[in-house]
């Protein structure tokens, strides 16, 4: 089958492809990210009780996403989309920096080392997946203000062992929890836009 | 005396929109003993008792969707109380989007159908479970069904994708053969093995496979 | 005279992270001839050049990860210049995604077993290819396997879908059979054959097909 049967006019990658290719990776980044925090929950957590002081924690919470099926059905597909750029755009600086905290983390395993390198990397990946898909749903659209500032170097770098152990959970949690929605936004706008939610 | 400690044993979302969470009573202190649900949820103050102790039965407090959100940690406790005094459990932290068990697929039927060149195959058929609203894709399931000769211990399994439907090739003539399924959401458990289905493959098929 | 008409071959992409392409250098025209990649990624007006020539050898183009993307259709054509002029070829598109051809599977396994009605099987196993296995998620990759007896021509094949393991039931006493794996990512192509592997069906199997 060719690619272009037609020359290179308007030959590009089609929305419905841009989406798998991005639903897929989402699903990807997600699993790792969970697998990376399991990985770090036990080996480093256990037993200090991380998660109490973790809730209203995340950089992101800035950007009201939607809580529920209903509200993100609710909301304008556009401007779902543009919250899941936001959302992936507000991670690039911390899974940077992550990647060089972790290295410096002492015996810190290779497996958890090689998820904060694949997911910072897949992470730029489906952003410019995502500014893709914005750029074909909405041609001229693409918002550069959704965004969410992360200023969390500092803990990551503290003496005290507790805390700096705290800021790492904080932020794998965090990142598990933003990668989860990312991924469930992408699968309801995929089914809404390609598939005339009848998936 | 007052009432032992309870224990919240599981919270489980069937669809990612509404949730249950089930307790263990302690020792009732020998006197009748109320058991009260409070949760607090991320991002808000106030805490909150149970909306509904009776839909999913006993020992249970179920969160309708009104009462669910998604990505936010609950802060849940159950405290039993009788004459004596009171006793609260320990607080067990749910964030729904990691609970999440469906419900079994259903209506699984197995035909045995025949290829161009005779050879016998077994076509088996399901469907989601209801609750799970698929065709939105705010719930994405995967499939595995495992299927076994009648007579035999070990059954074997199929992994199906998201698909509804599987073929398998290799079969048995004369055999009456068991299946099951059994599905996951894209980031969640198992849920439990649908009820079986049975098919019994004609004998006089003709079985070539090499 | 100028250079003939170059062509472009072949486009390969191991793990849809980095990709390559060959070209098949036209008539040189008797004069020393050079050959430039120029590649334009869909909707971008700028027109590029091969990033690196060296690292997949003559007549290549390697991309690496910084200059592969999974979101547009390249347009790549190679020119053939020498000092009576140059001649460019057709141009090759191409889409990342639909040139992944994965590595092959690994550690192929095959064993002869037995039913609890005594009737044999072979059962088959393997890996994923290594690279595959870590990536899994991001990689789904679907099988086949081809089985023949050793001294046949003729292969049979089985496709095992996204399993890693295989039954065959109707076995011939006493043959050694051979058999390979491959693999498929969605879209993409299929890997070469794994390496062979044998086993030897015992010549008092009771060989009931029926």
């Amino acid at each position: 089958l060719p690619i272009c049967p037609s020359g290179s006019a308007g030959c590009q990658v089609s929305l419905g492809n841009l989406f798998d290719r991005a639903v897929k990776l989402s699903h990807y980044i997600h699993s790792l990210s969970s697998e990376m925090f399991n990985e770090f929950d036990e080996r480093y957590a256990q037993g200090r009780g991380f998660i109490t002081k973790a809730i209203n924690g995340c950089h992101t919470s800035s950007l009201t996403t939607p809580e529920d099926k209903e509200q993100a059905q609710q909301i304008h597909h556009v401007d779902l989309l543009n919250l899941v750029l936001g959302v992936l755009r507000s991670w690039n600086d911390p899974l940077l920096h992550l990647v060089s905290e972790v290295q410096s983390f002492k015996e810190a395993p290779d497996t958890i080392l090689w998820k904060a390198m694949e997911i910072e990397e897949q992470n730029k990946r489906l952003l410019e997946g995502m500014e893709k898909i914005v750029g074909q749903v909405h041609p001229g659209e693409i918002e550069n203000e959704v965004y969410s500032k992360w200023s969390g170097l500092p803990s990551l770098q503290m003496a005290d062992e507790d805390s700096r152990l705290f800021a790492f959970y904080n932020l794998l949690h965090c990142l598990r929890r933003d990668s989860h929605k990312i991924d469930n936004y992408l699968k309801l706008l995929k089914c809404h836009l390609i598939h005339d939610s009848n998936c | 005396q007052p009432p032992g400690k309870p224990e919240i044993v599981r919270c489980r979302s069937p669809e990612k929109e509404t949730f249950t969470c089930w307790w263990k009573p302690g020792s009732d202190g020998g006197l009748p003993t109320s058991y009260s649900l409070f949760y607090s949820k991320e991002g808000d103050k106030p805490i909150n008792e149970c909306p509904d102790y009776r839909t999913a039965g006993p020992n249970s407090c179920y969160f309708d969707k009104k009462h669910t959100s998604l990505w936010a940690i609950y802060n849940i406790t159950v405290k039993a109380t009788n004459k004596m005094g009171s006793n609260t459990s320990e607080p067990h932290y749910v964030d729904v989007i990691y609970i999440v068990q469906p419900d079994p697929p259903v209506n699984l039927t197995l035909e045995v159908k025949k290829q161009v060149d005779g050879k016998p195959y077994l076509l088996l058929k399901w469907s989601p479970p209801p609750l799970a609203d698929v065709k939105s894709g705010w719930f994405t399931l995967e499939y595995e069904l495992r299927l076994k000769p009648e007579e035999e211990e070990e059954w074997k399994t199929f992994f199906a994708g998201q698909q509804t439907q599987y073929t398998i090739f290799s079969l048995n003539p004369g055999k009456k053969y068991i299946a099951q399924v059994h599905c996951k959401p894209d980031h969640g458990e198992w849920s439990e093995w649908s009820s079986e289905n049975y098919v019994q493959v004609p004998n006089d098929i003709e079985m070539k496979d090499m």
